[in-house]
């Protein structure tokens, strides 16, 4: 193996955020500035390499790295389009959080097992993303799997942990799916790289059963992450987590595993001909719209803040699903752009509702009244971010909704557009009242246990500085990428480049 | 072959020294481990590069003599048991909480150690009666070193693996009535398939079985591991029932007919998955934390018992590589998961697994250790384990009518997360933490997770490896 | 029907009784009794076996020593142990 | 010919109807003590079917060591507990035993007419081994090394003991008779051992009759309390004991690493190999038998 | 470079935003100055289009036709003057930060809708506008800003919904084309007509659309009220102007049946709107009234193509026409309900009242005598007789409206209206008679409404409607008692709809597992292997022999 800088750099960007985060773990409780310097440096490096890889990719270069692992299926890393979406994604998002979680976790214990977990969940989720073929993408997800664990029972309270095992018994078994998915497809083809189009279209005539239980149990697995009705019962749960793992967890690092796993299996390893050949659109985009209604309805129901945010995760994630369900490639730029857009918004949500949990102790929607005038930014912020979830123009919301309807409409599905739409008013029906509460009610005399963070002022001192800022960072990017969508750099028009050359156009 | 008997030799001899000179220095035994793991790379070596060697004790050919055969499987084993013996003897010298430093373990391991290569080597059906009397014998004395509260599961262990003994002399008996020779090869060559020969097979497997502890005759199997000292039960877990298992393949392998090991092939794959299933539902439910780790290892061995099975049932040469690999990647991971548990166990002072609450925060090394050998028998990748899996697999899948088998791998699979998880999830309950009873012993739980390192390592190395095993057989 | 024939079914006689009792009996004596009973059936057909033909085989009958020693070996261990009183008593014993 | 067969079965049933009463007689004593009949009566058959060496050894071990180890045992132990099966389940299991022996009987019936090729093997090779005795060629050199893992077994034994730390067996304040017969059996036992030894290089006997007899003498001695404790930490007692498997294993390696191959002796030094491997293995054994039977597991820590 | 300067229509809002988060007691009272780059702009256009690419994909920004100029221009003067006159309302209010941020947004959007010349920015304008007016409509406390807000949010979101997607539609019907210009040549699809009809009727509030308007217009501040009915209901009509092509068969086919509509719609504002006894309820169901006369002004465009240059027009006009007049009187309301009123104001305040009705000399008149031209050529001339009838029933609400405004002064002594309202105020009553002189197009309809025949035509309906007016007003009339307590089914079923989205039905997916039980039949199981071990295998031994024999 020639060893050359682009071979070097996927390797780079898993280890960049993966010994940093060993590291982390060794360290004792009270080396605070140790700690939060090398998380810093891990970000900052990551996010300086992602970016070489992003003007490589640019001009053309190739970023491959291989090992030898199975028989007919290497250890390949490789950065290409769609990967790097994911990963600028989670390098961007875990800038965020990791500020974020620095602010929120001050003076919590276990703070360096944090830390580390949490270093190891981005390394899996940027491993993930930079698979290059199933074999790896399997490893890397039941990483995630496990390094996610540790920081969904952090706090080991019972709620915790009742979360915590219904999380593994749910991942672990979709992990168990996906591996007889992989598994299955391996021993009829192997596994070679990922490439567009897919690489099982010699097979379909002889293995057409095989072909599609495969696809079954990979989706059932990926499903599962993605949450997907009925594998969804986990991602509610989840949001016993401290603030910024559920933000990851929603945002970026489980949910958009799933997702991105979807998206993989139907673009670079089937190939959006074979899955309409082998009709295996249909059940998929049932499925999807099927969650998207489902999650809306459950999340009305909820009457805690957080909750309600996870099952809307449920509905939204599965826009992306949807999206890739409906094999167009204008529904497919939607899919992909609503990645990136949905992890935005949904990172946004979760900062915010941590940030009214920890600084006046607003755990349910009942206690948000007036919640506006004392911290005016966070809730701005959180106004914007469901905004963009219900689809209100011109956040980032609307712009996947937009594609999505016009590729239903393009491949003929144009019941799509009534999902879109009842999903939209089911959306607002249970954000807006939020929003209503926020601002148009009055605050109560007392919060429910309002702690001194920032200067307690409405404005730049409402809450620890730590915990508004990427607040602001990531609503600013989610109304730029629904306001800038037309730019070069949006993830509109990244995700229109990756469809093109799925699809050839 | 030199090489091989060297690392045979090795440990025997240092018994007889430490028997003699009464000393219990577990350096010695280190050391001695190490010779011998040297010896049996150099073996390794030596089958890689060259070919299998045969060797004929006292120059007498096989229907005389005994025979030592030295394949590219048996080359492994001896590695695998020197690197296992070290791994476990350096935990035992270094823990504090072993309770093994001023006892008999030292010569015993040592002979353990000899016992296992001299199975590993033979080829004869009499002399692997006498390696696996020593082999239980070994076993029941090493567990009852940890006191008179291991002597009843020791007592039923030593009962029943004597039991099994004459059920396999009897198969052998009536193997030499009928062919009149012991060879493993020369019966091969002659064997027939005839009701005598059948139930002579049936007897040496079920002798074979019980010592082994497959499903369903693994009962004896949790108290005895779970009452041995520490290092005693990763030694047990991950060597003395792969001796058994070793035979039983070997008998199964060469001397049984299509017709006949297609019938029980069959029923050993359905006992694998009835293992896999009653094991891990076992452990899922036991109070007991070393029982746990040992009714996991009856439901590990339903993986062997499945690809033997399989092997039979199809014919199937690449079975037998998922088989062994379970094996390796089984026993690293056990010896993890015992010494994790045990130093746990030790420290905490309890041996219950309710006890371990806040273990991550008190024992994070240990518990981590667990987790990661946990995460091998799961089957997670990149870990051995995940490896053995997916050869496992592999052929289950191409057909579409070997595909109900998979779902049996995927029970396995789903019940072994649930036993690993189970302590996992209560180790990170900080409600109320237990509080150590006295400081961890941090080098201690590094020597536990080691093992569990060099299982997950092992995915890089495991693609030569299954090649070269496809290419030259077992 | 010649005696080898009545001694080898003895023995196998022999070897199913020892099981029997295993399968029964509850005391640890007798069930090293019965292991022992075991073995001498297991015995006797292989020394059954070695006098089926002039000369006899001695293979076999050295077989038998060595089993005998391992047997009687494994005898005395589990006499011993059987009968060791535990100054301990079992306070939480494990579920079988 | 009828008679001889009327014999056999006549022996076959009293053994199968000892071996019945003592796993199934109500009270422990007479079973342990029909039990030691069994044996005797069982050396009584080995030699019937010409086992000679056989014979003698059950004598010594299975009659002699081991009936005494379970009359020591049953003197340790306390009262059975009345723990009988339920006639159900004893029915079941009588039923599921006879249709077993039934299958066994039909697996059995056509081995004894059946030959094996070994025996005339052993009988052309049986001037290379060095000795003239077969089975004692066998043992020694064909398939020593199953010999020298036996030896290990014993010693394994012996060290599963010592793991129990016990507390010293109370020898019973000996008994004048057996005193004054003592004295005069271990001489005896001593000389019977020799001579089973010297003769087990042409005609039955051997290393392993010889050591138990040897064992059994020194035992009589002990519980006569003519003998001092017998120590294991005492070294000349642990080198009798390793020095079977220590020459054994030897002459192997020596045989490999500087001779032909693994426990190959050397042409012409065949006999006295052996003889010396005989020695050395009754002492272990001999040594090895009396501490597993009597042996005084107190360690007096150094 | 020019065309940059769209920017500022929208931009100039929102910049205000951000000045107005730093120093907002600074930038208050200069917050109508945002509104100055639209007006501008739409009398003095640079001509070019603007196609800001970086926003979402196909965005251009312009308004070179008539109908963008004329609505940019009344929207930006009646949100100065609505800007100014709120001013002074909200200087006590603790939640004047708030309301003015929606204020702003509201803003934006709407200028934003009026000068897109693609859909997706119409949709980004009308969205922002629609929700952003959610915040002007709660701005007063009690109950009823609160229903009422309810159930325009409720609407409004459904009909954003419709419209969303009926734009997906047409844009897939227009062949993946966003430019608003380029649909007018792509025929409809029946459902994407409905859809997109219910959805901008639903904004635009005719009947039976309406049901938000007469009670969401009312609750608002006067100036917000202003600004809802008279410049955001009207985007509904734009939107149905701009999204459907103006020469289709299909709307062709349908025009009589929105005619029906439109002239329901008039007369059902009428008659509910005179059994108000709140002024701004009176002018809202007016409202409904208008809408009704601009749904007819867009049938007969559909129902005769060719016509579409002059329904354009008339469109415009009545459009401008409307939207100031109705600001004007909502403001008087508003000024009526907190001061006492001298008779200078309320001569001032009649004539957009009169205005509306067809007032010969205002803007009114003309419009009127255009829209009768129009109808009389058209195939449905004999519903003539309809406008007439309209335009007596038009101002006897208005002369309601009014004397419920008179009526509504409160006693006593009281200070005179300041003049940062009276001055916006004005500006928009005298609009009525001073449009047609500022602008040539409405200058001709004026013209040619001279003639003295012409006059008295329109001025009979008035003074029949003043006569009657008078007349009731002697007798002492009143809202008869079963008539003034109407139910209101829409108020009913917002309340329904968010009891039933509150407890939402569905099932829970999670089984139920009786622990006890499974609890005791592993007890039980356990219980079976406690033989023993060494039992257990024997006994399994000889089972599996004999099994294995059998076999």
């Amino acid at each position: 193996m020639i060893t050359t800088w682009t071979t070097l750099l996927p390797p780079a960007i898993v280890l960049s955020s993966l010994l940093p985060g060993l590291l982390i773990f060794s360290l004792r409780e009270d080396q605070t500035r140790l700690r939060i310097g090398l998380n810093l440096f891990a970000v900052i490096l990551k996010l300086g390499l992602v970016g070489l890889m992003l003007r490589g990719v640019g001009q053309g270069l190739e970023f491959r790295f291989a090992l030898p692992f199975l028989p007919g299926g290497d250890l390949v890393l490789h950065g290409d389009a769609t990967s790097l979406q994911f990963v600028s994604l989670s390098a961007v998002l875990w800038l965020a959080t990791t500020v974020y979680a620095i602010g929120y976790l001050q003076d919590s214990p276990l703070q360096s097992r944090f830390f580390g977990y949490f270093s190891l969940c981005v390394s899996a989720t940027v491993g993930l993303a930079l698979a290059g073929n199933l074999v790896t993408f399997l490893l890397f997800y039941e990483l995630l799997t496990l390094a996610t664990f540790p920081l969904l029972v952090h706090r080991g309270t019972k709620k915790a942990l009742k979360a915590g095992r219904i999380y593994l018994a749910h991942t672990l078994g979709g992990g168990a799916l996906l591996l007889m998915g992989v598994a299955l497809l391996h021993s009829l083809t192997g596994s070679p790289e990922f490439q567009a189009g897919g690489y099982v279209e010699l097979l379909a005539d002889a293995h057409q059963p095989s072909l599609m239980v495969a696809f079954a149990l990979m989706i059932a697995g990926l499903g599962v992450k993605a949450a997907l009705i009925p594998l969804h019962g986990w991602l509610p749960e989840a949001m016993v987590a401290p603030a910024p793992v559920s933000a990851l967890l929603h945002a970026v690092a489980v949910v958009k595993a799933g997702a991105f796993g979807i998206i993989r299996v139907v673009y670079d390893v089937y190939g959006v001909d074979q899955v309409q050949a082998l009709g295996l659109a249909m059940p998929l985009l049932a499925v999807a719209a099927a969650t998207i209604i489902y999650g809306s309805l459950k999340a009305l129901q909820q009457q805690e803040l957080k909750k309600r945010l996870a099952y809307s995760t449920v509905s939204q994630v599965s826009y992306i699903t949807l999206g890739v369900a409906l094999v167009g490639p204008i529904a497919g730029v939607a899919a992909l752009a609503h990645l990136v857009h949905q992890g935005l918004m949904k990172v946004t949500l979760f900062y915010c509702a941590g940030n009214f949990a920890e600084t006046l102790g607003i755990h349910h929607i009942q206690e948000m009244n007036g919640v506006g005038r004392r911290m005016p930014l966070t809730m701005a912020a959180f106004t914007l971010g469901a905004l963009g979830m219900i689809g209100i123009p011109p956040t980032a919301g609307f712009i996947s909704k937009w594609y999505l309807g016009l590729g239903a409409l393009e491949v003929g599905q144009d019941w799509i557009l009534l999902i879109l739409v009842v999903s939209g008013l089911l959306n607002a029906a249970y954000f807006l009242p939020l929003i209503y509460r926020g601002w148009f009610c009055g605050p109560p005399r007392q919060w429910p246990d309002e702690r001194s963070l920032g200067s307690g002022l409405p404005g730049a001192g409402e809450t620890h500085w730590m915990l508004l800022a990427p607040v602001l960072f990531t609503t600013v990017l989610a109304l730029l990428a629904g306001l800038l969508a037309g730019s070069e750099v949006s993830p509109l028009a990244w995700s229109q480049l990756i469809i093109n050359r799925q699809f050839g156009l | 072959m030199s090489a091989a008997l060297l690392s045979l030799t090795i440990p025997l001899a240092t018994a007889m020294l430490l028997l003699l000179f009464r000393t219990r220095a577990g350096t010695v035994v280190i050391v001695a481990n190490t010779a011998s793991l040297v010896a049996a790379m150099l073996a390794l070596d030596a089958v890689m590069t060259g070919a299998r060697e045969q060797l004929s004790l006292g120059n007498w050919d096989a229907p005389l003599g005994i025979r030592f055969e030295l394949g590219p499987l048996t080359a492994v084993l001896l590695v695998f048991t020197a690197l296992i013996h070290l791994l476990v003897t350096i935990y035992a010298q270094a823990s504090r909480h072993s309770k093994t430093r001023d006892t008999d373990f030292w010569p015993l391991s040592c002979l353990l150690h000899a016992s296992l290569a001299a199975l590993w080597l033979s080829r004869d059906l009499f002399n692997w009666y006498i390696t696996l009397e020593l082999l239980g014998l070994t076993a029941v004395a090493m567990i009852i070193i940890s006191g008179p509260r291991s002597h009843l599961p020791a007592l039923r262990y030593l009962l029943l693996s004597l039991a099994a003994s004459l059920c396999y002399l009897l198969g052998v008996a009536f193997l030499y009535g009928r062919y009149g020779v012991l060879d493993i090869r020369m019966l091969a060559e002659v064997v027939v398939d005839d009701p005598g020969t059948r139930l002579a097979m049936l007897l040496l497997t079920l002798g074979l079985m019980l010592k082994a502890a497959l499903w369903p005759l693994h009962q004896w199997l949790p108290a005895a591991h779970a009452a041995a000292p520490t290092a005693v039960s990763a030694l047990l877990s991950a060597l003395v029932v792969k001796g058994p298992l070793f035979i039983l393949w070997m008998v199964w392998s060469t001397l049984a007919e299509p017709g006949f090991a297609r019938q029980a092939g069959v029923l050993f794959a359905f006992a694998g998955i009835a293992a896999l299933v009653s094991g891990g539902w076992a452990a899922l439910r036991t109070p007991w934390l070393k029982v746990l780790v040992a009714y996991s290892t009856v439901a590990q061995l339903g993986y062997a018992l499945l690809a033997l099975g399989l092997l039979l049932y199809w014919q199937d040469p690449e079975m037998s590589i998922a088989l062994w690999l379970f094996v390796l990647a089984h026993g690293l991971a056990k010896v993890s998961m015992f010494l994790g548990a045990g130093e746990m166990q030790a420290t905490l002072g309890s041996r219950r697994v309710s006890a371990l609450k806040g273990a991550s925060q008190t024992m994070p090394l240990a518990m981590f250790a667990f987790a990661v050998a946990g995460g091998s028998l799961i089957g997670l990748p990149p870990s051995g384990g995940f490896i053995a899996k997916w050869v496992l697999l592999q052929p289950l899948l191409v057909e579409p009518s070997h595909w109900p088998w998979a779902l049996g791998v995927l029970l396995g699979t789903l019940a072994s997360a649930g036993y690993v998880f189970r302590v996992v999830t209560i180790a990170f309950n900080r409600a109320d933490p237990s509080s150590p009873g006295h400081d961890p012993d941090t080098a201690a739980q590094w020597l536990a997770m080691l093992p569990a390192l060099i299982v997950w390592a092992m995915a890089l190395l495991s693609e030569p490896l299954i090649l070269w095993f496809q290419e030259v057989g077992l | 029907m010649s005696h080898i024939s009545l001694y080898l079914l003895g023995g196998v006689a022999l070897w199913v009784l020892g099981l029997h009792a295993l399968m029964t009996q509850r005391n640890a004596l007798r069930r090293i009794m019965a292991v022992n009973v075991m073995g001498s059936g297991t015995f006797m057909v292989m020394v059954a076996l070695a006098a089926r033909m002039t000369p006899i085989d001695p293979v076999l009958q050295a077989l038998v020593v060595t089993g005998l020693v391992v047997a009687a070996s494994a005898t005395a261990f589990a006499l011993r142990l059987a009968t060791t009183e535990s100054p301990v008593a079992d306070v939480d014993r494990e579920r079988e | 010919m009828n008679a001889e067969l009327l014999f056999d079965a006549a022996l076959i049933l009293l053994l199968l109807a000892l071996a019945a009463a003592t796993l199934h007689t109500r009270k422990l004593y007479t079973a342990i003590v029909l039990f030691i009949v069994f044996g005797l009566m069982l050396a009584l058959t080995w030699a019937r079917l010409g086992a000679v060496d056989l014979a003698l050894a059950e004598a010594a071990i299975g009659a002699g060591l081991i009936g005494v180890m379970l009359l020591a045992a049953f003197g340790r132990s306390g009262p059975e507990a009345a723990t009988r099966a339920p006639p159900a389940v004893l029915a079941a299991s009588v039923l599921l035993c006879s249709l077993l022996l039934v299958l066994f009987a039909q697996g059995v019936w056509p081995l004894a007419n059946n030959s094996a090729p070994v025996p005339e093997l052993v009988n052309s090779h049986l001037a290379a081994s060095g000795v003239s005795h077969p089975v004692t060629a066998v043992l020694l050199n064909f398939r020593a090394w199953d010999t020298l893992l036996e030896l290990v077994v014993l010693l394994l034994a012996l060290l599963g003991v010592r793991q129990l730390h016990s507390p010293n067996m109370n020898l019973p304040a000996a008994w004048p008779l057996l005193q004054a017969w003592s004295r005069l059996l271990a001489p005896l036992s001593i000389v019977i051992g020799g001579y089973l030894l010297w003769r087990g290089s042409h005609a039955p006997g051997g290393a392993f009759q010889a050591g138990a007899v040897l064992a059994a003498g020194a035992i009589v001695l002990r519980l006569a309390g003519l003998l001092p404790p017998l120590r294991w930490n005492w070294w000349p007692m642990r080198a009798c004991v390793l020095g079977g498997v220590a020459l054994f294993m030897t002459i192997a390696a020596a045989g490999y690493w500087l001779g032909s191959g693994w426990l190959d002796y050397p042409p012409g030094l065949g006999k006295t190999l052996i003889t010396l491997i005989e020695i050395a293995a009754t002492v272990s054994i001999a040594v090895s038998l009396s501490l597993l039977v009597v042996g005084d597991t107190r360690e007096i820590t150094p | 470079m020019s065309a940059l300067l769209w920017l500022l229509v929208p931009g100039a809002p929102l910049l205000a935003v951000g000045l107005l988060w730093r120093w907002p007691k600074v930038v208050g009272p200069w917050l109508w100055l945002s509104c100055v780059p639209a007006l501008l702009l739409s009398l003095w256009p640079p001509g070019q289009t603007l196609e800001p690419g970086v926003f979402w994909p196909g965005a251009a920004w312009g308004a070179n036709d008539l109908i963008g100029r004329a609505w940019l221009a009344f929207s930006a003067l009646l949100w100065a003057c609505a800007s100014r006159f709120a001013l002074d309302d909200l200087v006590n209010s603790r939640h004047r930060l708030r309301f003015w941020v929606c204020w702003l947004l509201s803003l934006s959007g709407n200028l934003l809708l009026v000068i897109a010349q693609d859909a997706g920015s119409f949709y980004v304008g009308f969205s922002l506008m629609g929700l952003a007016a959610y915040g002007l409509i709660v701005h007063l406390p009690g109950p009823a800003p609160r229903q009422a807000g309810r159930i325009y949010l409720q609407l409004t979101l459904l009909s954003e919904m419709l419209i969303f997607a009926g734009l997906l539609l047409r844009i897939h019907e227009a062949g993946g084309s966003l430019e608003l210009a380029a649909w007018q040549q792509v025929p409809v699809e029946p459902v994407t007509a409905v859809i997109l009809l219910l959805g901008f009727g639903l904004k635009a509030g005719f009947w039976p659309l309406h049901v938000w308007l007469p009670l969401a217009h009312p609750a608002a501040p006067a100036g917000a009220s202003a600004v809802l009915s008279g410049a955001m209901i009207k985007a509904g009509i734009l939107g149905l102007w701009r999204f459907l092509p103006v020469e289709d068969p299909l709307l062709q086919g349908a025009a009589t049946i929105l005619l029906a509509v439109g002239a329901i719609s008039a007369f059902y504002g009428v008659l509910l709107g005179l059994l108000q006894d709140k002024s701004k309820a009176a002018l809202a169901y007016s409202s409904i009234s208008q809408i009704g006369y601009l749904l007819i002004i867009l049938s007969l465009a559909w129902m005769h193509p060719g016509s579409g240059a002059a329904m354009a027009t008339l469109l415009a006009l009545y459009g401008v026409h409307h939207g100031l007049a109705k600001g004007a009187l909502f403001m008087g309301a508003g000024l009526a309900a907190n001061h006492r009123l001298s008779t200078a104001h309320w001569l001032l305040m009649g004539l957009p009242a009169m205005a509306l009705a067809g007032l010969p000399l205002t803007s009114g008149a003309a419009v009127k005598v255009l829209l009768k031209d129009t109808l009389y050529s058209s195939d449905v001339s004999q519903w003539l007789a309809l406008l007439t009838a309209g335009s007596a029933a038009t101002a006897l609400l208005l002369l309601r409206a009014l004397w419920l405004m008179w009526r509504s002064q409160p006693a006593g002594p009281r200070p005179a209206p300041p003049i940062g309202q009276l001055l916006p105020w004005g500006i928009l009553c005298l609009f009525p008679a001073l449009l047609p002189w500022l602008w040539p197009e409405l200058r001709t309809a004026l013209f040619a409404s001279l003639p003295i025949k012409v006059i008295w035509s329109g001025l009979w309906p008035l003074l029949l409607a003043a006569a009657l007016a008078l007349a009731m007003h002697r007798i002492g009339w009143r809202i008869p008692k079963p008539l003034r307590t109407l139910p209101n089914p829409a108020r009913a079923w917002s309340l329904r709809v968010k009891r039933v989205l509150q407890r939402a039905p569905v099932p829970s997916m999670t089984p139920e597992l009786e622990r006890a039980r499974w609890r005791y039949y592993e007890r039980q199981w356990n219980h079976l292997w406690h033989t023993g071990a060494v039992t257990t295998s024997a006994w399994i031994i000889a089972l599996l022999l004999l099994l294995g024999w059998l076999s």
